[in-house]
């Protein structure tokens, strides 16, 4: 056996390990570390696998930004006891939906086993496709070229997401900042990481993503930084995040769409068709979007974190808010 | 030519249409009467009518006339534009009624020229649904209880309907849905038996076929007296000419002839015993139809089994002359109740004549169409069946007679208008005389309703009915619907039926048993698709 | 056996107890937790499948990582909307699963339409 | 090789016009959001028309290749007839149900924004973004997205009222849909694994019955039919769609299970090989029939008018998967017919459930319940609306001459001469038993008003609204024959 086969087989055994440890954990507190862990190892998994533009997303969005969320959430969480033993699955419900699981397992394992070798690959294609447009990483070519549709679409899904959150307000709160009140903290030491970090922080995020077209890194690595260093003031009480009527918000979290839907129609009139790059043009065009789209997903993930409003302005604001 | 056929269904359609128009609204509810004039002028040209052929994409429809179709849609158009005007005296200008009356129309007498399973079908269906909005005309508790069973019912039948018509449609050589070209094949095909049971079904249904009449003897009591007349007159008709345009004497499967004799001959009997035990004049008269078309069930199922080319003419006639008279009886005891003891005058004659004419009294158009379908029901053991239902018709109609004559002299005195009195004289007559001046399409043989074994069962049951009027009233009343009262026991089964399929569902209800479906169901497509 | 084979395992591994979890789990937070480790395995298939067709100098298939990132973003937002529903049913109603309510289960209240 | 058709631009704009107007109307917010909407449905529905008038016309698949990158490195939209088909019955009933919106969801001029209000405008269009990308893609990882923004926008929709007790049914619904989304996942990454591409038209008639391909079916199959609500993956469809505001349910009956069938067509009828879906076929009608008869049973005993209309939603649904063993048989007529008969099932519900629902809500605003038994007066308040459900009810009944019965006598005749007589029976019972609770609501709405029954009158255009759904869900069995042209276009 050699090194790298005992290293794989390690990290198999250690995922697998704390996802169980996550399921079992006593406290949803535990469970959520359990969770955030598994997701860390699994970006040491996906730099194994020789895709590091996953690893880097896995470790912002899978693990960071999920974890944050969850967490969140865990904190708010109070009671159920009684409620939840209740609803617990009986001791043969949980044996049969253990059976289950490991039977679909297994045979999802028998297929994967049985996947062609040499296995059919579109890498050869897609490092062919991605020269004419100037790019040297091949997933960024086939994130905002060949598959440009996905990632307009799941831009747009974003946008859906944000809303959604949004709706689930309670009436009377709608006008509202996003998510709770915070207390100001002067002092202390998530006011001085929200002081110190974000300057430092905007910088990296927006590396990563100016770099994504060349290396790994792009705009959802890099809009996640953002999105972190815009929520620590609010979390920290020293930033009031806008209102969700304010018309700019609005614009920042719908832009990345927006700019890829239209240089994709203007494909029509100066290039081959929808979402095709005139071939001169392709990189800075490529680059105009994944800036806009950077500061969308930084904007949605901001609000997608932060909640529904449950707090309305004061009403002076409020009337700074109204167009 | 032929593109009047067209306009039997459309000019009421086109006039029930009419009716969302405010403007127009009184004026057609004046002409309401007008509505089956096209299909009277159609039926009378018969034989110069070539069919209308209409090619629409890939569905070809078919309307046609021929001789059993153009009796029945005289006789209906007949039937409908009398009721019609007796409707306009008896209810006023009610849009609603006439609304539901021009669509029940439109389809009543389109049924009678379909030509294909698609224009069959939707006359059929049209006429049948349409049907419950004039058994709840009056909008009475009762009548909502009838309306309920009477959809109920016609529901079932047109899904019966639907499945024989799959059937055939399959069955048949080609893309042709043209009746002439799906049901010769019915004798050979494999499931001509489940397809002639789905249309016994389905026809018996309409046609109060027992077990299948109980919405008869309920839905007729509770719908206004033109809209009875309608409905036992020209809409049970729908399943005659059904049984006659699909179970044709070389198109039926063996053993069907038989079978449809026998429950004819069981739904005449069962009309007649079921009817005596009735108080309502109404609902005797609902009988007497049940009793009646059984007869016609009789008739078909005899043609099939003598192979008797011409039985479906003579259904038809036989059909015509019951459409009129009975229409004209319900129309009767509508100026029997409005007239009160003047009815003695004025209704009995005419009442008592058209009744014994059920019987096969010569020489009114009932003798005639006795006299028309001995073909079928003259012979042997068939000769003493048909012989015995005369009898029990004659002595069920007497009962009528007098349980209107009852329920007259209970009613206060008055007189008819000219609105009711003129469409029921009217009808009466057609149903004396218009059997003899069709007698040369049919051709029956005359002679024979004079003969003793037609006149004997109309005396005998003459002379029976005197001693029944004594025991009629020691009779226990039978419900309405007789058999159903079956069917209502059998709710308690039902309900538990319901409530275990509920209790079934909600295992499945809960988060846990939902994901446990969730991986079987992956599991088990899998295993499928695998083996 | 290859080092990919064995991570194609641990992902089915991860998918089978990501199913295990949402099924067995009563808590809506876990399930959610199970969710993502479910997700986790899904993508993780995604990477075996990208690496086993590395090429032309790439260590991995490009296609399949960009649909992987695609998808932790959308999955995410799932999260963030499952996540938020749970809040608002905690803060409404106090409840932490989604049980049905006895005896009969939520009756929505038509009386109340907009 | 697929290549771009002369119209395939339109496929772009029927996918980039909503999803614009949606991105738009959420910045723009207020009544602007109302106008954009109602402004894109209007348009959206005209491409639809322009896509299936093309489609029909030229007898052949619309495509467009996607920036000119030819799958399998790029992808394609693609508009069949079903799809064309999809198309129009979503726009259809899209903008019925936006004109309906506008009496319930309107922001006068100078009011403020308000949630429920910014929402219903928001999500119109998102909806119609998410149906034409689920009805027009061309790739099974695209579809992946579009079924994730299908059950976004089922989500918010369904909230819109923001009542206490619909926040956990729809929590059900997420989760179980997220499960069913990963579920196809998963077996999209088989798929790619095993044959280097997710092209719907590069995988047809390529794959091999081996495990991978098996495997990734019976996911992907399992994770559709749980978005479906197939009987027994039903649970969370009653309440999640009877608690919904009723222009909401409409559209979530009408459509929004209808894209996952869609993607189940493409997945069954395009990509897995032949004797995976003879095999599969008849465990899914199996279901399918139980659905039917289960469903309407429980339909039939509900109380709550709105719990009795989703219930029969899981029993129409059963339908939709009659369709699947009869294609799969060799008779190639009945497979035609088949086919036919399950598209239009699928097209004749969308249009009668989302009049029924729209009618359930507006008999509840009006009586001020919707208790079954006493909707008594009903039909005296609001004929129209009473007509409108009736109308719907005989469709899914099967009653000549509605949508429902054309669909019903094609699967009931490929069911006959394919030797599978005993779906017929199952058609049959479960048009008994439909009639059964169609019935009861009619009867009941026709009864006489009970005592101190207080009906207010509803407005005039969204009865409207109410009876043009329930008539087109007519026409369609009037006029089949250009719809069943149409959707035979590019059929398997």
């Amino acid at each position: 056996m050699t090194a790298g086969l005992l290293f794989d087989l390690m990290m198999a055994l250690a995922v697998l390990g704390t996802a169980a440890w996550t399921l079992a954990a006593r406290t949803q507190f535990a469970a959520v570390i359990g969770f955030v862990a598994t997701g860390l190892l699994l970006s040491l998994v996906w730099v194994r696998l020789g895709a590091v533009d996953v690893a880097l997303t896995e470790a912002a969005i899978g693990a960071g930004a999920t974890g944050v969320i969850i967490l969140y959430v865990v904190a708010r969480l109070r009671g159920g006891t009684a409620e939840i033993s209740a609803a617990t699955p009986s001791r043969a419900q949980r044996a049969l939906a253990a059976l289950l699981a490991v039977a679909v397992g297994g045979v999802l394992a028998l297929a994967v086993l049985n996947l062609p070798d040499p296995a059919p690959s579109l890498a050869e294609a897609a490092l062919a496709g991605s020269a004419p447009l100037g790019l040297g990483n091949p997933v960024s070519a086939v994130l905002m070229a060949h598959r440009g549709l996905d990632t307009l679409l799941e831009s747009v899904v974003l946008v859906f997401a944000v809303l959604a959150v949004w709706s689930m307000a309670a009436d009377h709160r709608w006008g509202g900042a996003p998510g709770p009140v915070f207390r100001r903290e002067e002092s202390g030491p998530l006011s001085l990481l929200a002081r110190v970090l974000p300057p430092v922080g905007i910088v990296v995020g927006i590396y990563i993503a100016w770099v994504g077209a060349d290396a790994p890194g792009g705009k959802f690595q890099g809009g996640t930084i953002l999105a972190a260093m815009w929520i620590l003031p609010w979390i920290a009480g020293l930033a009031r995040p806008p209102s969700i009527t304010d018309w700019r918000l609005r614009l920042m979290i719908a832009a990345g769409p927006l700019t890829f839907l239209c240089v994709g129609l203007a494909g029509f009139a100066v290039a081959d068709g929808f979402l095709s790059y005139p071939p001169s043009f392709a990189k800075p065009l490529i680059l105009l979007i994944e800036a806009a789209m950077t500061l969308s997903v930084a904007a949605a993930l901001a609000c997608l974190i932060a909640g529904p409003p449950e707090r309305r302005l004061p009403p002076e604001s409020m009337a700074a808010d109204r167009r | 030519m032929s593109l009047l056929l067209p306009l039997v269904p459309l000019v009421p359609l086109a006039m029930c249409l009419a009716l969302a128009w405010p403007g127009a609204r009184a004026r057609v509810g004046g002409v309401l009467w007008a509505a089956p004039v096209p299909a009277l002028l159609v039926a009378l040209l018969v034989g110069q009518v070539p069919p209308l052929v209409a090619e629409a994409g890939g569905l070809r429809l078919t309307l046609l006339l021929d001789l059993p179709g153009a009796l029945l849609l005289g006789g209906a158009a007949v039937l409908w534009g009398a009721a019609g005007l007796y409707a306009r005296a008896y209810l006023g200008h009610q849009p609603r009624f006439a609304a539901w009356w021009l669509l029940t129309q439109s389809g009543s007498l389109g049924v009678f020229i379909a030509g294909d399973l698609g224009s069959f079908y939707l006359a059929f269906a049209v006429a049948s649904l349409a049907g419950f909005g004039l058994v709840v005309q009056d909008g009475t508790v009762a009548a909502f209880r009838a309306g309920a069973l009477y959809l109920l019912l016609a529901v079932l039948g047109e899904i019966a309907l639907l499945f024989a018509f799959a059937l055939l449609a399959v069955g048949a050589l080609g893309d042709s849905i043209a009746i002439a070209d799906v049901v010769p094949p019915l004798a050979t095909s494999p499931g001509g038996h489940v397809t002639a049971l789905l249309l016994v079904l389905g026809f018996g249904l309409k046609m109060g076929l027992v077990p299948l009449h109980v919405w008869l003897p309920v839905a007729h009591p509770a719908a206004p007296m033109p809209a009875s007349a309608v409905l036992s007159g020209a809409i049970v008709k729908a399943g005659v000419i059904g049984l006659v345009r699909f179970l044709p004497e070389e198109g039926a499967p063996a053993g069907w002839g038989s079978a449809l004799a026998v429950f004819g001959f069981l739904t005449a009997y069962w009309g007649v015993v079921a009817g005596l035990a009735q108080r309502n004049p109404k609902t005797v008269l609902a009988y007497s139809t049940v009793s009646q078309m059984g007869v016609i069930g009789a008739v078909i199922g005899m043609g099939i089994v003598l192979d008797i080319g011409a039985s479906g003419l003579h259904a038809a006639f036989y059909a015509l002359h019951h459409m009129l008279a009975k229409g004209a009886l319900f129309l009767g005891v509508g100026v029997a109740l409005a007239t009160g003891r003047g009815a003695r005058r004025w209704v009995l004659p005419l009442a008592l004549l058209l009744a014994l004419g059920f019987g096969g009294l010569p020489p009114t158009g009932g003798a005639l169409a006795k006299a028309a379908v001995k073909d079928e029901l003259g012979a042997d053991l068939v000769a003493l069946c048909a012989a015995l239902s005369a009898f029990g018709s004659t002595l069920l109609m007497l009962h009528f007679v007098r349980r209107m004559m009852d329920a007259a002299a209970e009613a206060p005195d008055g007189r008819a208008t000219p609105g009711l009195l003129g469409p029921w004289l009217g009808l009466g007559v057609a149903a004396l005389v218009v059997p003899w001046l069709l007698l040369p399409w049919v051709g029956a043989d005359v002679g024979k309703m004079w003969s003793l074994e037609a006149v004997a069962p109309v005396l005998l049951g003459a002379a029976l009915a005197w001693p029944w009027r004594r025991w009629a009233d020691r009779v226990p009343e039978l419900p309405e619907g007789d058999v159903l009262v079956l069917a209502r026991r059998g709710a308690a089964p039902r309900e538990a039926l319901g409530r275990a399929v509920l209790r079934f569902e909600t295992m499945f209800r809960p988060w846990p048993a939902a994901g446990l479906s969730l991986l079987a169901v992956v599991l088990g497509l899998l295993a499928a698709m695998a083996g | 056996m290859s080092g990919t084979d064995i991570l194609a395992l641990a992902a089915c591994g991860l998918v089978a107890i990501g199913l295990y979890g949402v099924v067995a789990q009563a808590e809506v937070l876990r399930k959610i937790i199970a969710f993502n480790l479910l997700g986790a395995g899904v993508f993780l298939l995604f990477g075996v499948v990208a690496r086993r067709g590395a090429a032309a100098g790439l260590a991995a298939d490009p296609v399949p990582q960009a649909m992987v990132i695609t998808g932790l973003v959308v999955a995410f937002a799932a999260t963030a909307l499952a996540l938020v529903l749970t809040l608002r049913l905690h803060q409404i109603t106090g409840a932490a699963t989604v049980a049905e309510d006895p005896p009969s289960g939520a009756a929505p209240d038509p009386a109340s339409e907009p | 090789m697929t290549a771009t058709t002369p119209g395939g631009w339109l496929l772009v704009l029927a996918l980039t016009l909503p999803a614009g107007a949606m991105l738009l109307g959420f910045v723009a917010g207020g009544r602007h959001a109302q106008r954009i909407a109602l402004g894109a449905l209007a348009i959206w529905l005209a491409i639809a028309l322009a896509v299936a008038l093309q489609v029909q016309a030229s007898g052949a698949p619309l495509a467009y290749v996607i920036g000119g990158w030819q799958p399998p490195l790029g992808m394609a939209l693609r508009a069949d007839g079903l799809a064309a088909a999809m198309l129009l019955t979503g726009a259809v009933v899209l903008l019925a149900v936006a004109l309906f919106g506008q009496g319930a969801y309107d922001t006068p001029r100078g009011a403020a924004e308000t949630r429920a209000a910014y929402a219903f405008w928001c999500f119109l269009p998102a909806l119609a973004a998410a149906l034409a990308a689920a009805f027009l893609g061309g790739d099974l990882f695209n579809l992946f997205v579009a079924l994730e923004m299908l059950t976004f926008t089922a989500l918010a929709l369904a909230c819109l009222d923001g009542k206490p007790s619909q926040f956990k049914s729809e929590l059900r619904y997420l989760l179980f849909a997220l499960i069913g989304s990963v579920l196809y996942l998963l077996g999209a990454g088989l798929l790619y694994g095993a044959y280097g591409t997710l092209d719907i038209a590069l995988l047809a008639g390529r794959t091999r019955a081996d495990a991978p391909t098996m495997v990734a079916g019976a996911l992907m199959t399992a994770g559709l039919i749980a978005k479906m609500a197939l009987f027994p993956l039903h649970f969370w469809l009653p309440p999640a769609h009877a608690g919904a505001p009723a222009a909401a349910s409409a559209l979530l009956s009408g459509l929004v299970v209808k894209g996952a069938f869609v993607l189940l067509l493409r997945l069954w009828f395009w990509v897995l090989p032949a004797p995976v879906v003879l095999g599969g076929g008849t465990v899914l009608a199996a279901l399918g029939a139980t659905a039917i008869v289960i469903g309407s049973v429980v339909a039939l005993r509900q109380e709550r008018l709105k719990l009795l209309v989703a219930y029969s939603t899981v029993a129409q649904m059963g339908y939709l998967f009659l369709m699947f063993p009869l294609l799969a048989a060799a008779d190639a007529d009945a497979a035609s017919r088949a086919w036919l008969g399950g598209v239009l099932q699928a097209v004749s519900h969308a249009l009668a459930k989302s009049a029924m629902f729209l009618a359930a809500g507006l008999i509840a605003v009006s009586l001020g319940h919707d208790r079954v038994t006493s909707l008594g007066g009903a039909a005296r308040v609001m004929p129209i609306t009473v007509i409108a459900f009736a109308l719907g009810g005989l469709s899914l009944m099967g009653l000549p001459p509605s949508g429902g019965f054309t669909a019903k006598w094609l699967l009931l005749r490929a069911s006959v001469e394919t030797g599978q007589w005993w779906w017929s029976l199952v058609i049959l019972t479960g048009g008994l038993l439909t009639g059964g609770y169609v019935y009861r609501i009619v009867a009941a709405a026709l009864a006489p008003p009970a005592p101190g029954c207080v009906a207010r009158a509803v407005p005039r255009p969204q009865e409207l609204c109410v009876l043009a759904l329930a008539v087109a869900s007519m026409l369609l069995g009037v006029l089949p024959l250009y719809a069943l042209g149409l959707v035979r276009v590019g059929a398997p």
